[in-house]
């Protein structure tokens, strides 16, 4: 490592170490001298922190310094009390996490009912998820997808990341798959008292 | 900001209770995948194998359970109870063969596969609640120093902010407009008064457009107007204040005053009461 | 250094990182394990992180963690804390965003109340928005429109990424009893100038 190398490790990690907050790769790329090697100083910052008490944590595209999660039983640090997050939260925001880019459609599809409304709101007001583009299809809903406050708040340093992901992509369980929807215009509905396509027939 | 707005994982999932009486309460449940993934769990059904029948019929005895104690069953419960039964029947006769109908098979394994997403989302989403996490396992820096331009403004609105305030200012503008808009429609007892005071001075059958209100735009307001005047008119046939008459299906539709006193009496009556 | 030493060191590190505050040689004997030699710990941290971009500061008897402070000049620290935007700007911002390129008589239509002066001003210093030319009316008001900074600051790709209506509604961002527009469909035509909406048909 040259001396200028050397020198710029010391700015990004003090520019690290001074920010409570995520820091873009883009927003470092700003701050550094130009010519810096952001890739392979944040490498080696994050080597050197490995065995120490805080660790340099890549969310996404973001960084930042952390404590290390297993001293946290003997540093007597006060706890935040988290909020409850409702059922219905919590699974939009694994379906958000696992089948992103997702439309609130699809969110519904695979819970298999129509999403209440203040389920995204209180995942986007937490800073977990956020719009992501419009869908090209007829319609353009709006597609949804997790922030790296999110990766941040739960320790994972990628989407590709997230506990599971490669099982769950190869087993074909984050396809849009063969659902039952498929099989709903035949039914002609004579069974039930209830016309089975009342409202909106595309809920499943 | 983010340890001040994180969450608890939600680690006490209402199960149903482990002697195998299903407590029917609703509230527990997520909708009725989840309720059929619940009975899979409880029966150890195997919702990767093409055991479905006896889960179709877990749920069709849960639903008929529920609404023997006359609870409030929301229409999703009563489509997949509907589904189930169609399915069971597609299950139970012989594949005829059609290439209109599904196969059982085929429907079996649709479910099983949504069954088997939602289990493995449910799963994915304790997982994370159980992790470690930010501001209750591991902390920022406590003692954080500002670069200037380091984020590129130096204010602090998130996109959420941001999105709550238009929003918020949407509505309050929309708050009046709203109320206004709905008046537009043309009311049935708008329709009543002014058909009872028109009716007076046209003896002879009159087509039903010649009553609507003038200068009405094209469009839902007017369709509204057609509505509610047609309406007003078949309530007045039935007080036998008028007559209403259509020669051909699809054709126009005449009014003709039955009986100017009763018709009078009743303007009367309702400018009286104003 | 034994590994209890090391694990120590650790738990240090990591909370004069976390701490707010100073903290006093008597709090952090506190806060160690027993028997943890406190000040061998602090001269080998404060030696290890000698020459990095962060060091290890004694103030009488308290300690923390400061940004070198030859890097200090170089990095442009500010004590700042940031400001929050006024409720106003927040609205005029976002108005800005949504009904884009609007003149400020357009804002204040919008807003229903008239625009204090150094609203725009604000924004505009704040980089997030800029003229956009000026309208071919009497008075040729200015156009206002977002700027890439905006863009940049919420994560957002495109303008037109921004929700719409319904997506607000159906994230609970915007409730409102739907009453006749929700049937207007087949007969508008009429779309109002100021429709954030107009232009893509996803709405209905």
């Amino acid at each position: 490592m040259t001396d200028i190398d050397r020198h710029h490790l010391r700015l990004l990690e003090a520019l690290l170490f001074a920010s409570a907050e995520l820091l873009s790769e883009r927003v470092l790329a700003n701050r550094l001298p130009e010519g810096a090697d952001l890739d392979g100083l944040l490498t080696a910052l994050q080597s050197d922190y490995a065995a120490r008490g805080v660790n340099l944590v890549k969310a996404g595209k973001s960084w930042a310094f952390r404590t290390a999660p297993e001293l946290v039983q003997q540093l007597n640090i006060e706890v935040d009390v988290p909020r409850k997050l409702s059922r219905a939260a919590v699974e939009t925001l694994a379906i958000v996490a696992y089948h992103q880019p997702v439309t609130r459609a699809e969110i519904e599809e695979v819970r298999g009912v129509s999403l209440s409304r203040g389920t995204l709101d209180v995942l986007f007001e937490a800073g977990w998820i956020k719009p992501r583009g419009r869908r090209r299809t007829p319609g353009r809903p709006m597609n949804w997808g997790t922030t790296d406050a999110f990766l941040d708040h739960f320790g994972i340093a990628d989407v590709n990341d997230l506990p599971g992901m490669e099982d769950l992509k190869a087993a074909g369980l984050l396809d849009s798959g063969v659902a039952i929807s498929a099989y709903r215009g035949t039914d002609d509905g004579g069974a039930e008292p209830l016309d089975p396509d009342s409202g909106d027939g595309d809920r499943f | 900001m983010a340890e001040s707005k994180s969450f608890a994982g939600e680690d006490d999932f209402e199960a149903p209770s482990s002697d195998g009486a299903f407590i029917v309460d609703l509230e527990g449940y997520e909708g009725p995948i989840d309720v059929l993934l619940t009975l899979a769990r409880e029966k150890k059904i195997d919702i990767t194998q093409i055991s479905i029948l006896p889960l179709a019929e877990q749920y069709l005895a849960f639903i008929a359970d529920v609404r023997r104690r006359d609870l409030k069953l929301a229409a999703d419960y009563l489509v997949m109870a509907a589904w189930l039964t169609y399915l069971k029947s597609r299950l139970l006769l012989p594949d005829l063969g059609s290439a209109e109908e599904p196969t059982g098979k085929e429907m079996a394994a649709a479910l099983a596969f949504q069954l088997q997403r939602l289990e493995v989302m449910q799963n994915a989403g304790q997982q994370l609640m159980a992790r470690h996490r930010l501001g209750h396992d591991f902390f920022t820096r406590g003692a954080p120093e500002q670069f200037s331009s380091v984020t590129s403004s130096v204010y602090e609105v998130s996109l959420f902010e941001l999105l709550r305030v238009y929003g918020e200012q949407r509505r309050r503008a929309a708050g009046g407009v709203l109320h206004i808009k709905a008046l537009e429609l043309y009311t049935v007892e708008n329709a009543l008064k002014r058909l009872q005071t028109l009716l007076g001075s046209t003896p002879d059958w009159e087509s039903l457009w010649q009553f609507l209100p003038e200068g009405l735009e094209k469009g839902i307001v007017g369709r509204s107007a057609l509505a509610s005047t047609l309406a007003a008119g078949l309530e007045l046939a039935r007080e036998g204040k008028l007559e209403i008459r259509q020669t051909s299906l699809f054709g126009p539709i005449y009014l003709r005053h039955r009986d100017v006193g009763a018709a009078a009496r009743s303007v009367k009556r309702e400018s009286d009461e104003a």
